[in-house]
């Protein structure tokens, strides 16, 4: 069996910065903000980099080795 | 098998939140009820946000009519129609009505007129027909609290919905029972259109919740414009008499007590949730022992298909949380990704100066353990409020000592409310001191004064001597 | 070793690009001196930003006293004493420059005051004295531009700064030649004091260069107060008699003359950079044909150490790009990493309905290459705009397509000015359409007509029907 894949590290603790829009797309992609690395000042969080995050998650698992 | 329904969502209350609920809910294809039993638009557009805006239009420009000496224009024979006044407001508030009114009949919104009670948990009683819904949205908003021993008339004792029908003559002594948004607009309204106001309020500070600073630079505001105000006080009784109406005032502090004698008295000590035949028990729904019918951030109750907002949910009690709060039911209901997941909602208090605030006043920030930095920028600075003779107050930004991170800004000042759309946005988008001071302001404009509040923080404003 | 000079930083010119950045490098520790030969605040607040808006204040509530019948308030005399206006707009003019000098002093800025000249690349002479800086910030502003054939006199024919001074009694019949912000600015001051106003244009479109819909409607308003307005016009010749000054005009499509006649005739089509006596080229400073010192983002000259900021460096000439520029040149000088690197600078046409954008336009958008959205609110659907008796003009929200990025926002409407605030900043922090929607804006408030713009992006606005 393939290693099991990296524990997911969590990028922000208490509050989260994300603009609005990245919230409500978190929310339709599921994704949970905490995990989300913020590439604006102070960590802020953009639509891109929900995107982003989703997009890598989404592929990680087939990138691995069966 | 999924049973079918009436309407996918129903309403009950056509107030801001109900509204917004329900022509959203139709926007995004629902087929939408929403129920009224007294006007539509509720108390925001009948007798609340609206006709008190338009109250205070008219007072201030009694007041800037007078200003208007201090650049050499002056008018004589001032004459104030009332009947003209109370009418002119009262079409605003129908345009608006009627407005939403059609705008039921442009999103194909049923409007169902009557009572509204529930039967279960989907199905909803008007007047003698019932109604069914997969959804149903308690929107039916809060009413005034009353005040024991001081029994409201609409005439000479008023409430806020009596208080917006403005008597010819205009009163000449008047007391309004709490100071809080509504009583402050109110007193306002009257001392620009002649009245000799007094507010009372039980607390030590008037503008509860507003940060103290502003409300110290408010209430001086008001004072100076002739309100008379009183903390620590409370109204224990009011008797009518031939004179006027006799008020039992009582100093919280020593317990001393005096007669005064006004000719209006208004109580506007706060509001209350509003489920007066309504019969959420019956559909299981919980109510708190205070009247509200809590939601979670997805705007559900307990029952997970029956949904509140605005008033009727919780506090703040302010028609723009309404407003947000329908939008999110009905986006939750359509299955968007949607939660009412605001930084921060803000308040304003319309007179002029406007008292406004978003975000965490200066003892909330240091409360909830935030090391911060503020700035503060007097409109006494500002080269647009001296054109606009409108100087007293300032900005005050409150900031994260360490990351810069914008946790609330206070406003007393000249149009505060409209800088408040900068504010909130900024707080919502997770903005910096920096990110402020670094964005280019128009000049002149009053929002320069939210950029140099922003340099102020770093102590760098230019128009103050920074310290 | 380094040479010593009498200053770190010498500025030449004290408008508000010159004192921003003199007390910006005081500010950062740098021997700052500022050189100033007619009126510390410059064109800004001297002769143009600050008067003009003080005149607008005072004839718009000349309108807003008239308007006040429409609910009650009725004066059945006015009466305005010009020389009061005059002397209370020097007033507000006098304490801010006043203000500047004061920051001067606390900032330990040494202010010098003459006709500046260079000498060399490091040393400026002002009257006898020469003065030694390590670097040296251009400031010189700009002056009206001239048009041939049209001798201002400043009392009958007048520039801006003619203008200012408001005669006694009124003009009678007054033309702008010129229809962009400062024309239509004097324009509007005078038809509320009670001339018979007249704009003409030589370009197809007044205010050029803001947003076709939003100048469509701005002059829609403009007219509908009484202003009269022709584009493709010239004024040839003006010529001073007994009944007035005879202006010929020339249709520029038609080449079809006329001559009419006025008691006032303002030039203002235009302003140009100033260099006059400074003497760049002894510093090996460029100037272009039009007479601009260029500079870069880091406001820097050919001359490394000599910067240009404000309306000598570039257009738009206006003071909040003055003022961002000095205090980035300032920056710069003292090491720090500050660059003019605005998204956008806004505009503002401070009539009533005022006109007010920043970002792209429509137009600019497309020719970029973007696919837009648009979204459109209108004021006649605001509760606020109907409460301040104001419902001329919409926002107008312009976004990328696929993005949602926000490109522009362009208003007209009531204090519109206020809402750039808003528009400014999400243009700089990168926010979306969505990011504007979600965020809660007061009730009621203008801004809710920003919001509602966002929302109209989406086809999704609750206030009017989304089509
Ligand atoms: C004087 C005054 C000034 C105010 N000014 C402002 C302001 O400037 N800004 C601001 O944000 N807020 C202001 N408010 C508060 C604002 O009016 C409320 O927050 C807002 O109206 C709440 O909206 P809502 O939709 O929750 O309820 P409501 O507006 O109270 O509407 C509820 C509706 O439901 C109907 N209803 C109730 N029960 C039933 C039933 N069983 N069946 C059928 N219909 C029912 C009612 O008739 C009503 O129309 C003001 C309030 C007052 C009194
Ligand atoms: C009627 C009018 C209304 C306007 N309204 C607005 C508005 O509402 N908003 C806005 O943004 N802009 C407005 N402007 C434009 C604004 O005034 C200019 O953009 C702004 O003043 C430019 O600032 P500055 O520092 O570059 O130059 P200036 O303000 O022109 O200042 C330059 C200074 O340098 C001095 N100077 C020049 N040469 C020398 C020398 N050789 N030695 C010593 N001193 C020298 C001058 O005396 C002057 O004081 C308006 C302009 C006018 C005319």
């Amino acid at each position: 069996r393939a290693a099991a894949p990296a524990a997911p590290v969590k990028h922000n603790e208490g509050r989260i910065l994300a603009v609005p829009a990245a919230r409500q797309l978190a929310r339709e992609l599921n994704v949970d903000l905490a995990y989300v690395p913020g590439s604006g000042p102070n960590g802020r969080i953009r639509v891109a980099d929900v995107l982003a995050f989703s997009q890598q998650a989404t592929q990680a698992p087939a990138a691995a080795p069966a | 098998m999924t049973k079918s329904y009436d309407f996918d969502v129903l309403v009950i209350g056509a107030g801001p939140g109900g509204y917004h609920a329900a022509i959203r809910a139709a926007q995004l294809g629902l087929k939408t009820a929403c129920v009224e039993r007294e006007a539509v638009g509720g108390v925001c557009l009948n007798w609340g946000c609206i006709p008190t805006k338009a109250l205070l239009h008219a007072g201030e420009m009694v007041h800037e009519s007078k200003q208007a000496a201090d650049f050499g224009l002056t008018f004589s024979g001032t004459s104030l129609n009332i009947g003209k006044l109370n009418g002119w407001k009262e079409g605003i508030v129908k345009k608006l009505t009627g407005g939403v009114s059609g705008l039921f009949k442009a999103n194909k919104v049923t409007l169902l007129t009557g009572q509204a009670s529930f039967v279960d948990d989907h199905t909803v009683k008007v007047g003698d027909q019932t109604h069914t819904a997969a959804n149903i949205i308690i929107a039916t908003g809060s009413e005034p609290a009353t005040l024991p021993g001081i029994t409201v008339d609409q005439q000479v004792i008023v409430d806020s919905t009596g208080a917006l029908n403005v008597p010819d003559p205009i009163p000449g002594r008047m007391l309004c029972i709490g100071g809080g948004v509504i009583g402050f607009e109110f007193a306002h309204i009257y001392n620009n259109l002649g009245s000799d106001v007094k507010v009372i309020e039980f607390l030590p500070t008037v503008i509860p919740g507003a940060d103290t600073d502003a409300v110290a630079a408010f209430r001086k505001s008001m004072e100076k414009q002739g309100i008379k105000v009183a903390t620590q006080t409370k109204a224990n009784r009011a008797e009518k008499k031939a004179d006027g109406v006799h008020v039992e005032l009582e100093d919280v502090k020593t317990g001393a007590k005096t007669v005064e004698v006004y000719d209006r008295v208004l109580v506007a000590i706060g509001r209350r949730p509003r489920t007066d035949g309504l019969n959420p028990e019956k559909a299981g729904v919980t109510v708190t022992d205070r009247g509200f019918i809590p939601a979670d951030r997805k705007q559900r109750t307990n029952v997970p298909h029956i949904y509140a907002i605005g008033d009727v949910a919780s506090n703040p009690m302010l028609a723009h949380k309404a407003m947000k709060e329908g939008l999110v039911a009905a986006e939750v209901i359509a299955g968007k990704p949607a939660e009412q997941d605001a930084v921060a909602i803000p308040g304003v208090v319309y007179t002029s100066p406007e008292l406004a605030w978003v975000g965490l006043t200066e003892a909330e920030a240091k409360e909830k353990g935030y090391e911060v930095k503020t700035g503060n920028f007097p409109f006494a600075a500002s080269g647009r409020a001296m054109t606009l003779q409108s100087t007293d107050g300032f900005v005050k930004m409150i900031v994260e000592k360490d990351t810069d991170l914008l946790l609330g800004v206070h406003i007393v000042g000249p149009h505060a409310s409209d800088m408040l759309g900068e504010a909130g946005l900024a707080l919502e988008m997770a903005a910096t001191a920096t990110d402020i001071a670094l964005t280019i302001h128009a000049h002149p404009t009053l929002g320069e004064s939210v950029l140099e509040a922003a340099e102020a923080v770093h102590k760098q404003a230019i128009h103050i001597v920074n310290r």
